[in-house]
């Protein structure tokens, strides 16, 4: 049967008119909307003006448009819906998105889209946006004008600071937000004066950058999707690409038709599984055992890589020995279910079809001890010698379409941008960066020490409101205020638990494109104290995106924002004007008045102050005339190796992958696989990183000789460049004069001449940041070598008693943080809850999806928030396939969904999407919403039934393994 | 009352029940099967992969089963890839229920008009007396009328989607054709339940007259007086005429009303394969219907005098009654039931 | 120039639904509608495959051969394509079609009150004046008439579906076929009339004894 | 309608309908394969003929052919 939503009109016509209707602030017909964007005569005219193919495309991209075509133009932009990149060719008519084109040109996506990149144009109608701003009287959300809003939640945050504090309001930022406005948020913040600050990336690879940055030196994917095309061998865990970065399997694929071998492993048998040559399915949690469980064999059978190790690793033979003793082949097995011959194989696989690569995502992030996975997974491309070669690497596949740059340059609570950290030598950089006094900047904080504290997680904002007063580690104690600046709640862990956080907070700000999950969660609690600003869609603005292989792409504004709708930068300056610090906000920054007399910072600018800035991790050479030279020039770049042939873009790489060191005039053509020996570093070559000191326990921490860079003047392990080292080798002296004053008492990260880089790289090819060994031991890490220890809560108690996780912490990122006890507590609970609750994501949506399932073209396609239940737990609950039945967890919040009976999940293991919200434990939430501003498709949110755990490092939350229980409703 | 091609009525009879009940065990035993087959087809390529990477023989295999897969797509069977079934559901229709139910409607007017002019209309023998008696009452008249009209309007809207594009189109062209038939499919989905509920009280208003009488045995044994040339005696009505109640109006009517219903609202999660086989019943059904209708039209006009009246005006001569339904007009005279 | 097809490689879908957006997005599909769907076999267990289906644009097309009106026609480059303004909406092309490519706006609704059948024009439009605004409003719009293939190949996500030419589609999966070495079966509508498959599996088999 | 007069208008009329019956059972009920000609709907023109390339059948092959293979990624990958 068809299924209809009555939301939604049948005809064509009906939502055109109504979207076309908006745009002009009046009824129109869909006649007059098709006159309007032009879509009728001349079209074909137009279309012909495209690129549209590479093989001359570099006349078409530039050709003028023809005479008679009106006023079409062509904005090329980058998908928002993940981290692949695809580049987007909008066709845009008198200011109406009227179709979307492919980009064969993008070396990238080379114009492949999935369903989410397919459907983006729907963001030129946009029908159930936020229109304007609003706010929550008497339990209803009410129109307000954008200066009243700005004014009263202006006045109620400043009146809380008065009262308590800058660190009593917590500013939640987005990884959809382009580098920019994310780079001014973390500024923005710290102008307010507190560190309580995240975004996405916390819940989603915090342990990833955490865990890999610590190895080796940068928290990133070490190469790039494209670059999977080199790789002979791909193990996927805890990553399910086909559904999550579906493009990224254009690469995949066609290493596979090549002869790459292809093992994923997952609880889950996943679209990506489909496509395996191996699929290893892996209790919930087990990674650990897991890749300590192929070190086993590789270390037995002599496949590590001994010269590779010896040279550049350091630690690794504490984890033969740990590996050896303790990961046997029934100790595998035992933790995670695989049998020896399975394990036998993909160590086997690995070992020779090298270079072969790691991919993972959030099945091995999402943990209480992901920082020890993802440690577990860069120790066993260590000991093959993977990491530093094409084809090689670990493929972190990130998520949202800027969570790399928001990570980069972003709203961290504990570092400023660049991976800077809080130290005061960090600060000084910035504020003289954005031409501030220090002084000033920290006369904004309630004090030094809070300064240089790191600040709560997004993952556990809500205990920072709920939790004792006198147990929260900072002097104004509660959190009375949230802003959620493009963030949706639904992606957070024990939603039942944030539903109370919202009804205590004195006010709610949420400032998004589709602000109505929070919304709605905060109408159902509240009366009033909630502030909903509609904020643009990236397509709406300009500005960066850094995909996940490091690559900045450059966004037009394809369309003006639509209804009453500002950009975020807008929003930041009009609230730091009202806060009586807009001018120190845009000291260095040019301001522009938008259409509605608001003033406008720009965006060119910001970047060229990220470029003035950020030194560490190289987005200090991609001005945006060079970014916008590649994404002119796409075609002349190579698809496998992402290097520009010919043309003007000639040796760069596309989208100059992160780190692109030095001043743009220095043409460092980034970096598309780290840690690269093979290569000189002008060449994007590399090695890594010396961020840990020189020596360890008497052990150097610097590579061995015959280990740099291709080229380089020192070709042996030396330390990260400062001026005493330059002035040590006689390297002074190639700096200018005015590079020598700059330079002085500055090391490489902070010499705001980029002198120190200069010579460092073009007069010797060698790499700023020193040469030193990877750590397989992190001994400033919990777990030095990473351990297998059990979720909290574990469907096996008698695993629990083997691997207990750690100890409780009082005073961790400000708040008491719960493992032990707690574990303890609930150790038998899987008696009640016997089966394993995990998450992931579904390819028709994005994050918590509310934008998505407000877009007709994907809802349809997902009408229904499921549960994946396998058939003998379907059968021994009594239901069947497309039955509503309830999902209980320990929390004792219940969630009603349909039942989707499939093999796909193996007994005892219940899978649910976690896109969905806009129910509450079996009611829809609609007349919450904002009228009009509801998705289309609602469902239950999973996390309003995940349950506690975060991980030890970086407090991110643990939502792929819990328990719950399931009966038909 | 007697129709060349009414003897014929026991064998076809026969032949369409046994046709319908096959159709019908044909369709549920093949969901079974299929079943079966999903199993077996996961495994096969489960194993044919390993030992061959790339092959995926299995797997079309499974895809010509017509077996429903995973989809997210929502609609009327969107997890099917490929359903044969309507190519032999194409086959049929162009085919044999064309050809044939063409030929079937052109044959048997022409077998009338043969017969007509052989035969010439059955006149009353003995003169008219002037006297009437009630035959049809007004309710049965609506009834008749109701229901004549209604399936007229369906014969012809029917008909010329069957036929349209071979006898109209190219009189009329398309456009003609397309806004004709866009009208008849309107006329015919609309007019459709309509008939269904006429039928229904048709049934339920004749039904006690159509019973089993002794007399009957009579009519089938003297051929319905065809070769004897004399009338035999019946009652309100003949065998002739019941025969056309149960096999025509009763059989064939319900048939073409419920095949034509599961057509009309398709709303009710059937399938292509059960709109195939409704659309094979309907027209087949529908052709027989019309067929064995020119006849009965035939007799109630041209055929018999005076046999038009007694529809039209509900009354008859005595002398029409006494010659063709004797045993109803003694009846009559006897004040035992006039009708019904 | 040959005929325009449609070629699907089950090797490579991953069942991501591009296809079906690709399309909402271009004609602007309206809800209900779906010229084009993914459907996965054996989903979830090991031999999964994925196929994504549209009007093959068949050389015996079975929906023109029952069409109460003849209201369809072919192309010079084998496109199937209709007249929407002689369609009835009868639902006789659904029932023949072996893909169930016909779809209807108001899907199955009482009184056979369907709507006009509308189905993948191969982005060509229909038979209304070319880039015309009563060609996008009937048939969506004519990208092969910009030197242009259907969308949903154009933007399929792993380069699975193809369309074009079909010797040109041959010439390409052909090219794959022999970097893997095998996985020579693609969806196109031999499949769906059978034959092919069958000549095309006795040949693996042979292969594979060798 | 015992009229002769009647009688033979019924005639002619039966006779007439049989011709046109007859007529159109000769018509060929299954079109195998399709034929152009049979459509009597709108016109269409063919692809090259509309504003894009104004009747260039060849620069439309081209232009066809060129896009079709944009589709093998191999063309860039080595």
């Amino acid at each position: 049967m068809l299924t209809k939503k009555s939301t939604v009109g049948t005809g064509v016509g009906r939502r055109l008119r109504s979207s076309a209707a908006r745009l002009v602030g009046q009824t129109m017909d869909r006649r007059g909307f098709l006159k309007r964007s032009g879509l009728g005569v001349g079209a074909g005219a137009i279309a012909s003006q495209l690129p549209y193919n590479f093989i001359g495309a570099a006349e078409a991209a530039d050709a003028p448009v023809a005479a008679g075509a009106g006023d079409t133009v062509v904005r090329r932009t980058v998908c928002t819906h993940c981290s692949v990149g695809c580049a987007v060719d909008a066709v845009v008519k008198n200011g109406v998105w009227v179709r979307q084109e492919p980009v064969f040109d993008s070396p990238i996506n080379l114009g492949a889209h999935c369903a989410k990149g397919a459907s983006v144009r729907e963001h030129g109608h946009g029908e159930h946006r936020l229109k304007y701003p609003m706010k929550l009287v008497d339990g209803k959300y009410q129109k307000i004008s954008w200066e009243e809003a700005i004014e009263e939640v202006g006045d109620r945050l400043l009146k809380i600071r008065e009262e308590s504090g800058p660190d009593a309001v917590y500013w939640i930022g987005s990884s959809k937000h382009n580098n920019e406005q994310a780079y001014l948020l973390r500024k923005f913040v710290s102008f307010w004066g507190t560190n309580n600050t995240d975004h996405q990336a916390r819940i989603c690879h915090s342990t990833t950058v955490a865990g890999v940055a610590n190895t080796w030196g940068y928290g990133a994917m070490t190469n790039s999707y494209n670059d999977m095309q080199n790789a002979k061998a791909m193990l996927f865990i805890g990553s399910n690409a086909a559904e999550a970065h579906p493009v990224s399997l254009l690469h995949i694929l066609h290493a596979k038709e090549n002869g790459a071998k292809m093992i994923v492993v997952d609880p889950r048998f996943t679209r990506t599984a489909a496509k395996a040559h191996q699929y290893i399915r892996i209790r919930s949690g087990t990674d650990v055992p897991f890749l300590f469980g192929l070190l086993y064999h590789i270390f037995q059978n002599g496949w590590e890589d001994r010269k590779y190790v010896e040279d550049r690793v350091f630690g690794m033979e504490a984890i033969r020995e740990e590996v050896l003793a303790k990961w046997t082949p029934d100790m595998v097995e035992e933790a995670c279910g695989v049998p020896e011959d399975q394990m036998l194989l993909a160590a086997r696989t690995m070992a020779e079809n090298r270079p072969s690569t790691i991919v993972w995502c959030m099945g091995q992030t999402q943990h209480t001890i992901g920082n020890a996975m993802v440690r577990a997974s860069c120790i066993l491309q260590l000991a093959l010698g993977n990491i530093g070669k094409a084809g090689g690497g670990a493929n972190i596949f990130r998520g949202h379409d800027n969570v790399q740059g928001a990570t980069d340059v972003g709203p961290n609570p504990d570092s400023l941008p660049g991976y800077y950290g809080l130290a005061t030598g960090s600060w000084k950089h910035w504020s003289n960066v954005w031409g501030v006094d220090y002084e000033w900047v920290k006369g904004r904080y309630a004090s030094q020490e809070l300064m240089e504290k790191s600040g709560i997680t997004v993952s556990r904002w809500i205990d920072g409101v709920l939790e004792d007063k006198e147990l929260i580690d900072q002097p104004g104690g509660k959190l009375r205020a949230v802003v959620y600046w493009g963030h949706a709640p639904n992606s957070q862990t024990r939603g039942a638990e944030m539903v109370e956080a919202m009804k205590a907070l004195d006010t709610l700000v949420v400032i998004d494109p589709y602000p109505s999950a929070t919304a709605s969660m905060a109408a159902m609690v509240r009366k009033d104290g909630v502030y909903l600003l509609p904020a643009a869609t990236q397509f709406e603005t300009v500005g960066s995106a850094t995909a996940s292989n490091r690559s900045l792409q450059w966004r037009e504004k394809v369309i003006e924002p639509l209804f009453e709708s500002k950009p975020d930068h807008t929003i930041m300056y009009a609230f730091a004007k009202k806060f009586g610090w807009g001018e120190e906000l845009v000291k260095n920054i040019k301001l522009e008045k938008d259409g509605h007399g608001w003033d406008e910072p720009n965006i060119e600018d910001i970047l060229r102050e990220i470029n003035r800035g950020t030194w560490t991790i190289g987005y200090s050479g991609q001005s945006p005339e060079r970014l916008k030279l590649h994404m002119k020039n796409m075609h002349t770049f190579d698809v496998k190796t992402l290097k520009a042939q010919g043309g003007p873009c000639d040796g760069e790489y596309f989208g100059l992958p992160w780190p692109c060191f030095g001043t743009p005039e220095m043409k460092h053509p980034g970096t598309p696989n780290l840690y690269d020996t093979s290569k000189h570093v002008m060449d994007g070559g590399g090695n890594f990183r010396a961020n840990f000191g020189v020596e360890r326990d008497g052990v150097s921490l610097l590579a061995g000789d015959g280990s740099a860079s291709m080229g380089a003047d020192l070709q042996m392990g030396y330390p990260e460049f400062d001026h005493l080292l330059l002035k040590k080798l006689g390297w002074w002296g190639e700096l200018t004069d005015a590079e020598k004053a700059a330079a002085e008492g500055k090391n490489w990260k902070t010499d705001p001449s980029g002198g120190i880089i200069r010579v460092a790289m073009v007069n010797h090819g060698c790499h700023p940041f020193g040469n030193a060994k990877a750590r397989a031991v992190v001994w400033n890490f919990p777990d030095a070598i990473p351990q297998h220890r059990e979720p909290i809560y574990s469907p096996r108690p008698d695993m629990v008693a083997k691997y207990p996780t750690h100890d409780d912490k009082m005073k961790f990122w400000r708040l008491p943080t719960l493992y032990k006890s707690l574990q303890e507590k609930v150790k038998d609970i899987s008696k009640e809850y016997p089966l394993v609750m995990t998450s992931g994501r579904l390819v028709e949506y994005e994050g918590g999806g509310e934008e998505t399932r407000s877009n007709p073209w994907l809802a349809e396609l997902q009408q229904e928030m499921f549960a994946e239940v396998n058939p003998k737990d379907a059968n021994d609950a009594g239901f069947r396939n497309g039955d509503y039945i309830w999902v209980e967890s320990p929390t004792k919040a219940r969630l009603k969904v349909r039942a989707q009976v499939t093999q796909r999940v193996a007994p005892g293991t219940v899978f649910l999407p976690f896109h969905f919200s806009g129910w509450w434990q079996g009611e829809d939430m609609l007349k919450f919403y904002p009228e009009g501003a509801a998705p289309i498709v609602r469902g239950e949110a999973v996390n309003t039934a995940t349950t506690y755990g975060y991980d030890a490092v970086t407090m991110m939350q643990e939502t792929k393994t819990t328990l719950c229980r399931v009966s038909k409703a | 009352m007697k129709t060349i091609f009414r003897r014929d009525k026991w064998p076809l009879l026969l032949v369409l029940v046994f046709w319908l009940l096959a159709l019908l065990v044909a369709a549920t035993p093949v969901h079974a099967q299929r079943a079966a087959h999903t199993e077996s087809s996961a495994e096969a390529q489960a194993e044919r992969q390993a030992e061959r990477p790339g092959n995926n023989a299995p797997v079309w295999r499974a895809v010509r089963s017509g077996e429903a897969h995973f989809t997210t797509v929502r609609g009327p069977e969107t997890g099917v890839l490929i359903q044969s079934e309507g190519n032999t559901w194409r086959q049929l229709r162009n085919g044999p229920v064309t050809v044939w139910g063409g030929w079937l409607l052109i044959l048997v007017p022409a077998a009338i008009l043969l017969f007509w002019l052989v035969k010439g209309t059955i006149r009353l023998h003995a003169a008219r007396t002037g006297r009437k008696i009630t035959r049809f009452s007004g309710f049965e008249r609506f009834v008749h009328w109701g229901t004549a009209i209604s399936f007229v309007l369906l014969a012809l809207t029917g008909f010329a989607i069957l036929f349209g594009k071979h006898v109209l189109a190219p009189l009329f062209g398309g456009d003609l054709l397309a806004l004709l038939l866009s009208a008849g499919k309107l006329v015919h989905n609309y007019i459709g339940p309509l008939f269904g509920v006429f039928l229904l009280m048709m049934f339920f208003t004749f039904v006690r007259d159509n019973l089993w009488h002794p007399s009957d045995a009579t009519w089938i044994r003297r051929g319905g007086g065809l070769l004897g040339g004399d009338h035999v005696p019946s009652g309100r009505f003949n065998f002739g005429e019941k025969s056309w109640f149960w096999f025509g109006v009763t059989l064939l009517g319900l048939a073409v009303s419920i095949s034509g219903l599961v057509m009309d609202f398709p709303n009710f999660g059937q399938g292509r394969a059960d709109m195939q086989i409704a659309n094979i019943v309907h027209a087949v059904g529908a052709t027989l219907l019309l067929a064995l209708a020119f006849g009965h039209i035939y007799m109630g006009t041209l055929g018999a005098e005076g046999a038009f009246e007694a529809m039209s005006t509900g009354e008859v001569d005595e002398t029409w009654a006494k010659e063709h339904h004797a045993l109803w007009y003694e009846e009559v005279k006897a004040g035992k039931s006039g009708r019904g | 120039m040959g005929r325009m097809k449609f070629l699907c490689d089950a090797e490579r879908c991953i069942e991501c639904n591009g296809c079906v957006t690709a399309c909402k997005n271009e004609h602007e599909v309206p809800w209900g509608v779906n010229r084009r769907r993914v459907v996965t076999m054996n989903d979830g267990v090991p031999g999964e495959r994925s196929i994504s289906v549209a009007c093959m644009h068949c050389s015996d097309a079975p929906c023109m051969a029952v069409c109460p009106t003849d209201c369809f026609y072919k192309t010079e480059d084998g496109v199937v394509l209709h007249d929407k303004d002689q369609c009835i909406g009868c639902g006789y092309c659904f029932f023949a079609c072996p893909f169930g490519a016909p779809q209807f706006p108001n899907g199955p609704s009482a009184f056979g009150a369907r709507g006009k059948m509308d189905k993948c024009t191969f982005c060509a439009g229909g038979p209304e004046e070319t880039g015309s605004e009563a060609e996008y409003e009937k048939y969506g719009s004519n990208r092969l008439a910009e030197g242009k293939l259907p969308l949903c190949a154009e933007m399929c996500s792993t380069k699975a579906l193809l369309a074009g030419d079909a010797s040109v589609v041959a010439d390409i999966f052909r090219e794959r076929v022999l970097r893997r070495g095998g996985g020579a079966e693609a969806w196109g509508w031999q499949t769906a009339y059978g034959g092919g498959e069958q000549r095309r599996e006795r040949k693996q088999d042979r292969e594979g004894q060798k | 309608m015992s009229m002769p007069v009647s009688k033979r208008i019924v005639t002619a009329a039966f006779a007439a309908a049989l011709v046109g019956g007859l007529g159109a059972c000769g018509e060929k009920s299954q079109v195998a394969v399709y034929e152009q000609g049979t459509y009597q709907g709108k016109a269409d023109t063919a692809a090259w003929d509309g504003p894009a390339f104004k009747g260039d059948r060849a620069a439309w092959e081209a232009a066809l052919k060129n896009r079709a293979r944009g589709q093998n990624e191999y063309n860039r990958t080595e």
